[in-house]
């Protein structure tokens, strides 16, 4: 690719980006949020055909001028924001562009078999007939990665595909693009999570606002230097030790709070009972469809019926919430982990998305003040490291990163009493992730009770006071700080039982 | 519109084995509507009315034109489209096959021929302008049925295209009614089934097999379910939509030339209003207007459900304006005993 | 013919098939029909609206045959669509009223209407009258697609062809007051003068009415209309809202009256033309004049 | 809250150009189709009579009825539904208005009152059955506009309720025009505007400020845009909705008192097929019928584009056939251009 240049509207997102990418070679592309990585990606993928410079594959020009064309051209994509169909199965999804079977007309039964081989190859063991929209998050991520390597592409794009992903999961990932990579096919691999660049890739190049800074065989320089290289003049702070908690009163305490499958056969929490003091943080930690996230959004009244508990107590009142709106009533905020369909509104403003939550205290008498509104949304842009002039935004332009800050922005500026997050920092940059931290941990301090899920046992380990293990919706353990490294938290995760992950 | 994601609250089973084929339960459901309407019919089956055969072949027939426009309605709703334009194309396409087989005397084939594509045209051009310009198809769909209704008034010369053929000194001069319209007309089978009701199943059938068992099907749920993501995975999203609108314009023509068979004649007027009834049809059943969900299975029982409605309510004699308002209220409770269920 | 049904002592079954209820001049009809039927105790009548939907009526006729009625009474929407069943009830032994609008052919028992294309001449000879044979006029159609429409303004413009009147704004309102309303608002933003409105309809010389008056102009021109319901075309000429109205019959009670003949064995007439009558200022209090 | 972190002061080296608010562009956007269809006026003014004051008055005292239903639709739309019972709420309304200051000669405050009242009920009423029950608002609504006529029906016997009252012995008693229909009737300033026009601009003006400055309007915004997200982030997603179509039957209320007032009478069958020119009119700026993105700036324009082609062909006299296929025409025409523009 040489010098691509692309303009949404008046804003130059990116200016003359050079990059070079070579048969059997993980070429990692690495920046800040915002930088530009997935919008250079799209444009190889035929998403924007709209943009300057030129594309040479093999040699000859080409101009991917849709993402059907791009496939043509042997080139595949993991998109950062999944591109599944959520009402098709997860056979359909793999094959939904070129469906198996004689002039057009689908061979339902070859799909599936062709799909269960697939699904098995990344370690997916899930029936293909299973619509997408039952899936968790990191399934999905999954099933995404299938079907960009069930195409055989020359090119293979990834961006950001691990970032939902937990330890095994991500392993044999690494594994397949090992494989690929011996097969000569060129891969770009984007991700904020540095240990993966150390592990997987050959080349890095980094981009910021849109230029690239630099470009480097990985190993020829220190991962310091990249890390300056991305965030520039500004410094990732340091992640601070938590301060240990003063007062441990009772916050949030929770006794056989389970959660059902939706047809009520499973279930998903089973019976877990734990209590988080104030000024606590606990840690989750599960491999995919350990329940984590349900244990949240259960805990949250996003499920209503499905959820159901002997008691919650907050601050040892006894309480039922039964849906998100008693929730924040109760001081109860929740960061769901898949920004798309949970998170935010498109079409609204990153400012009007920032401020959702708290626009009752905003607008007293029901009407709006839009000084007041966006001064809070400036404290929450501040909060999280997000650009001011981002807020102008729709927030469905945002980059994933930034729109990850928003989602977790919105809930941190009323001083929840009780804070869920899942994946708080998925897809955000190492910048805003400390940031962020520092954030949590500051509330935290201020009294609240927080409980984090995460498929990144390092982020767990880092950031909570002591960590509950799941295992297929059942509570195995409970790990101090001291002893929550991120290699014990996955053996203890992973079990006897093999993991499904 | 109103849907929650499912993810978080529709029922459906999970566990790997069954398959997870989500529309056999909205089938269910769709099915409770049909029931209780026909429950009513026998309960008050209008002194035995009811109970007669031929009011079951008179609701047949008179669901199959209506039915015909729902079919044709079934892939652009799929797709996250609507297309108002049906009833006029209908309109446009009985006087049309009305001047060339009264008037112009043309075969059967010949006629059916022209007249199917004039209504793929009308569709195409919809779909284009939907596909191409990203106008929003009410705004697109809304402009070719005033256009379409237009220009079916201007080519019958404001009046009925009927069997009464005026000649250049205005002596009315009468022909026969063509072949075509007498087979459509006509009640097959031993006089048990119209034959219009054929052609609705036969069509029903094609259309169902295309959204069920072929690539088009496929690509009409994607992009009603996520136009971007089935973009971004290579789908074919204008092409779709282009002969999803094509293929309602075909219907639509099917659906006028039978409405000019039944008359025996072409009125310029013919199908107003059908497209409000023909898109309840189709949304009755549980299939979404927000695209992406749905199927053939859930419009025909909305067919039979509106259609034996009608014929109850008929049959009974109910008057005016109560049966508007029973009509109403039956609509509803047969919806909300459909999500209850 | 058929068990009396229930309670109610009724030995004959009327079943009224009525085109559509949407305009007023078809809800008298059946108001007419119901009100003669009334007066003789041993009547019933079934009526069903086809909603303006050819198909539909057809279904109608064809569940009134089926459910036995003794006589039919067919208001049919199209001539042609209908002539097939209706002609397959005569067939059948049915007595069969056709009401306003013929079906082609002879299979039917007795047709009961007016002449719209008289009614319009009539309008159109009164008019050259009141107006002294010269003027600015502005006619506001029916639906046009329709054979009361093209009658009714076919009927005026051969009244008036070789006079000076001038049919300087013509418009389709189908039949529909708001759209009169609007289409005269145009004629009068392009007609600095206008002597006379004729319109196909009186809710549609009402709605001229309306237009003129918001512009302060309604001394300057006369509304004539047709229908002359009682509730309406008649009620705005004893208020003074239009000059003229001039009536078209709805035959309801003449088809009562004639169903009892028949049901009696007597014969009756293959068709029976309707008589109609202006109402005009001078004359609405005594109940109109009869029209040749 | 806490202090401006340091990478603030980077310098943004991106464009400065002024941030996308994207409703902006949409506006001027939505003027293309408007400025297309008053060039047409200016091209053919029938003999200067489009340059004459009293056709723009005209034009906007035509366009406020319904105009009055786009705004009630706004809401709706952009909370991601659809109301198709507006025409006959106004017809119900209408006949309900009529009775009550005509028949029964009640006050004008208590009259507009309980119309008003009985229009946010119906409203509620759908939006009820669209919120618990989850019904597709296409459904509801469509229920509702069946069920609203044939009340409209029932209630006015029929007929016409007009200052002709029928008393028991059948004479007819003829009666005032009642104050509040006269005022309403009336032209305003000087004979400049008309009243009815002056309801709409203020409703407009509510309407307007409800959905840019009030809570209630974010909402909507919220729920059109993703109804999971709103709902998880603390949104009364149920009460936003059912608040959503009562307005839209309040505003329904309030255009039929005006188009009784106009009429003189309260007619059953006023308002047929004005839902679809409302709906119309709310998209045709670029309000979009998926929810969430759109206007009352768009809507405005909207009502004046469609208000302005109808006149301006009504003027021309152009015939019935060529001026259903000239608005098709032309609206497609105005549509792409503005998507291009
Ligand atoms: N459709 C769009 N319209 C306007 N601006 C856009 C659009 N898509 C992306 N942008 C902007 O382009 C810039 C680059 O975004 P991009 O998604 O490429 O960032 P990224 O490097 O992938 O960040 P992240 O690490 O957060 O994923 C961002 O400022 C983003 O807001
Ligand atoms: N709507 C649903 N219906 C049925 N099963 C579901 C549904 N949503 C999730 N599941 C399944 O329930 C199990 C638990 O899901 P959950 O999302 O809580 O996992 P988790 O522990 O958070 O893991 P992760 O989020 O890392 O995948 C998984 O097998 C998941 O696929
Ligand atoms: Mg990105
Ligand atoms: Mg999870």
């Amino acid at each position: 690719m040489e010098r691509i240049s692309k303009r949404f509207g008046r804003a130059t997102v990116l200016d003359g980006v050079s990059l070079d990418l070579h048969a059997g070679e993980v070429h990692a592309l690495l920046g800040e949020n915002g930088a530009g990585k997935s919008t250079l990606l799209k444009i190889l993928a035929g998403v924007y055909a709209d943009h300057g410079g030129s594309i040479l594959l093999d040699g000859k020009l080409v101009r991917p001028r849709s993402p059907a064309h791009a496939g043509a051209l042997g080139i595949a994509v993991i998109h950062q924001e999944l591109s599944l169909l959520p009402a098709l199965s997860i056979a359909e999804n793999l094959f939904v562009e070129r469906p198996l079977g004689w002039f057009g007309f689908i061979d339902r039964r070859r799909e599936r078999a062709r799909a269960a081989r697939i699904l098995a190859e990344v370690g997916l063991d899930l029936d293909p007939d299973l619509l997408v929209e039952r899936l968790s998050l990191p399934e999905r991520q999954l099933v995404e990665i299938a079907r960009a390597l069930g195409r055989g592409a020359r090119v293979l794009i990834m961006d950001e595909p691990t970032s939902a992903l937990a330890g095994p999961a991500i392993d044999r990932l690494f594994e397949l693009i090992a494989g690929l990579r011996a097969r000569g096919v060129a891969l770009v691999y984007v991700s904020h999570r540095m240990e993966e660049i150390e592990r997987i890739a050959d080349r890095l190049t980094v981009l910021r606002d849109g230029r690239v800074v630099g470009s480097a065989r990985v190993g020829e320089i220190p991962l310091d230097q990249v890390v300056t290289w991305m965030l520039g003049p500004r410094h990732a702070p340091a992640d601070v030790l938590p301060v240990s908690p003063s007062a441990r009163d009772e916050r949030l305490a929770v006794e056989d709070f389970s959660v059902d499958s939706v047809d009520g056969e499973r279930r998903l929490v089973d019976r877990a009972s734990f209590v988080v003091s104030a000024g606590e943080i606990v840690g989750l930690f599960g491999l995919s469809g350990a329940g984590a996230s349900e244990l949240l959004l259960g805990l949250s009244g996003a499920l209503g019926a499905r959820a159901r508990a002997r008691a919650v107590r907050i601050s040892s009142v006894p309480v039922r919430i039964g849906s998100p709106r008693e929730a924040r009533a109760l001081g109860v905020a929740f960061v769901p982990a898949d920004r798309t369909t949970m998170g935010l509104v498109p079409g609204m403003t990153a400012e009007h998305n920032g401020t959702l939550v708290v626009l009752p205290a905003l607008s007293p008498l029901g009407w709006l003040r839009p000084a007041r509104e966006r001064r809070a949304a400036l404290a929450m842009a501040a909060d999280v490291g997000l650009r001011p002039e981002a807020l102008a935004m729709d927030a469905a332009t945002l980059s994933g990163g930034n729109q990850q800050k928003v989602v977790l922005g919105k809930w941190l500026l009323e001083a929840p009493r009780v804070l869920l997050c899942d994946e708080p920092t998925r897809g955000v940059d190492i910048g805003a992730k400390a940031e962020i931290h520092a954030k949590i941990r500051a509330l935290a301090a201020a009294g609240a009770a927080v409980l984090v899920a995460g498929s990144d046992a390092r982020e767990i380990a880092a950031l909570a006071d002591h960590v509950l293990v799941l295992r297929r919706g059942r509570i195995a353990a409970d790990v101090a700080r001291a002893e929550a490294t991120p290699d014990a938290l996955l053996a203890l995760a992973m079990g006897h039982d093999e993991a499904r992950a | 519109m109103s849907e929650t994601p499912q993810h978080l609250e529709t029922p459906a089973p999970r566990s790997p084995g069954k398959p997870a084929a989500w529309h056999h339960a909205p089938l269910a459901r769709a099915l409770v509507s049909l029931a209780l309407v026909l429950a009513l019919g026998v309960i008050f089956p209008a002194e035995g009315a009811f109970f007669r055969l031929g009011t079951h072949q008179g609701a047949l027939r008179q669901a199959s034109v209506v039915g015909i426009l729902a079919c044709g309605l079934l892939p652009v709703i799929l797709a996250g489209g609507i297309d108002l334009s049906v009833g006029s194309v209908l309109g446009l396409s009985a006087v049309v096959a009305a001047k060339l087989s009264i008037h112009a005397g043309e075969p059967a084939w010949l006629s059916v021929l022209l007249v199917l594509g004039m209504g793929a045209a009308c569709g195409a051009a919809s779909g284009s302008v939907v596909a191409f310009a990203r106008v929003q198809p009410f705004v697109a769909t809304l402009a070719m049925m005033v256009f379409a209704r237009g220009l079916a008034k201007t080519t019958s010369g404001g009046t009925k295209v009927a069997t009464a053929v005026p000649g250049p000194d205005g002596v009315l001069r009468y022909v026969q009614v063509p072949p075509l319209f007498r087979a459509l007309d006509a009640q097959v089978f031993g006089g048990n089934v119209a034959a219009v009701t054929l052609v609705f199943l036969a069509i029903a059938a094609i259309v169902g097999v295309v959204c069920a068992r072929h690539r088009l099907g496929r690509y009409l749920y994607a992009v009603g379910g996520n136009e971007e993501a089935a973009r971004l995975s290579g789908v074919p999203v204008r092409a779709t939509k282009i002969l999803a609108y094509a293929i309602s314009g075909v219907c639509a023509a099917a659906a006028g030339i039978c409405q000019a068979a039944q008359e025996q004649q072409g009125d310029p007027e013919a199908g107003v209003t059908y497209e409000l009834t023909a898109i309840a049809m189709v949304v009755i059943g549980g299939t979404s207007l927000k695209g992406g969900r749905g199927g053939m299975g859930l419009t025909l029982l909305g067919v039979l459900t509106i259609g034996y409605l009608d014929k109850i309510l008929s049959i009974n004699a109910v008057p005016e304006a109560s049966r508007l308002m029973l009509t109403g209220a039956i609509v509803i409770v047969a919806a909300v005993a459909q999500k209850n269920a | 013919a058929r068990e009396p049904k229930g309670s109610k002592k009724a030995r004959f079954v009327i079943g009224m098939s009525q085109c559509n209820l949407g305009e007023p001049w078809r809800v008298q009809m059946n108001a007419d029909i119901a009100a003669a039927a009334k007066e003789h105790p041993d009547i019933e009548v079934i009526f069903k609206d086809a909603q303006n939907d050819t198909l539909k009526q057809r279904a109608h006729v064809e569940e009134l045959v089926a459910a036995k009625v003794d006589v039919l009474f067919v208001s049919p929407k199209e001539a042609q669509p209908l002539t097939e069943p209706i002609g397959k009830a005569f067939d059948a032994g049915l007595p069969v009223i056709v009401l306003d609008r013929a079906v082609l052919g002879e299979r039917y028992t007795t047709f009961i209407g007016a002449d719209n294309k008289k009614i319009g001449r009539a309008a159109g000879e009164w008019i050259k009258k009141v107006l002294g044979g010269k003027g600015k006029v502005v006619e506001l159609k029916g639906l046009m697609t329709s054979t009361p429409g093209q009658d009714r303004s076919a009927g005026f413009r051969e009244a008036i062809a070789g006079s000076e009147i001038e049919i300087a704004f013509e418009a389709d309102m189908k039949w529909l007051e708001p759209e009169a309303r609007k289409e005269m608002d145009s004629a009068l933003a392009r007609l600095p003068k206008i002597d006379l409105v004729y319109a196909h309809n009186d809710p549609g010389a009402h709605g001229a009415y309306l237009a003129a008056r918001a512009a302060g102009r309604e001394k300057e021109m006369k509304f004539v209309g047709i229908d002359a319901l009682p509730h309406e075309g008649v009620s705005y000429v004893e208020q003074g809202i239009l000059d003229a109205t001039f009536q078209y019959p709805t035959g309801g009670r003449e088809a009562v009256e004639t169903a009892l003949r028949i049901l009696k064995g007597e014969s009756v007439p293959k068709t029976i033309t309707l008589g109609s009558r202006r109402f005009t200022k001078d004359d609405v209090k005594k109940g109109g004049e009869r029209i040749e």
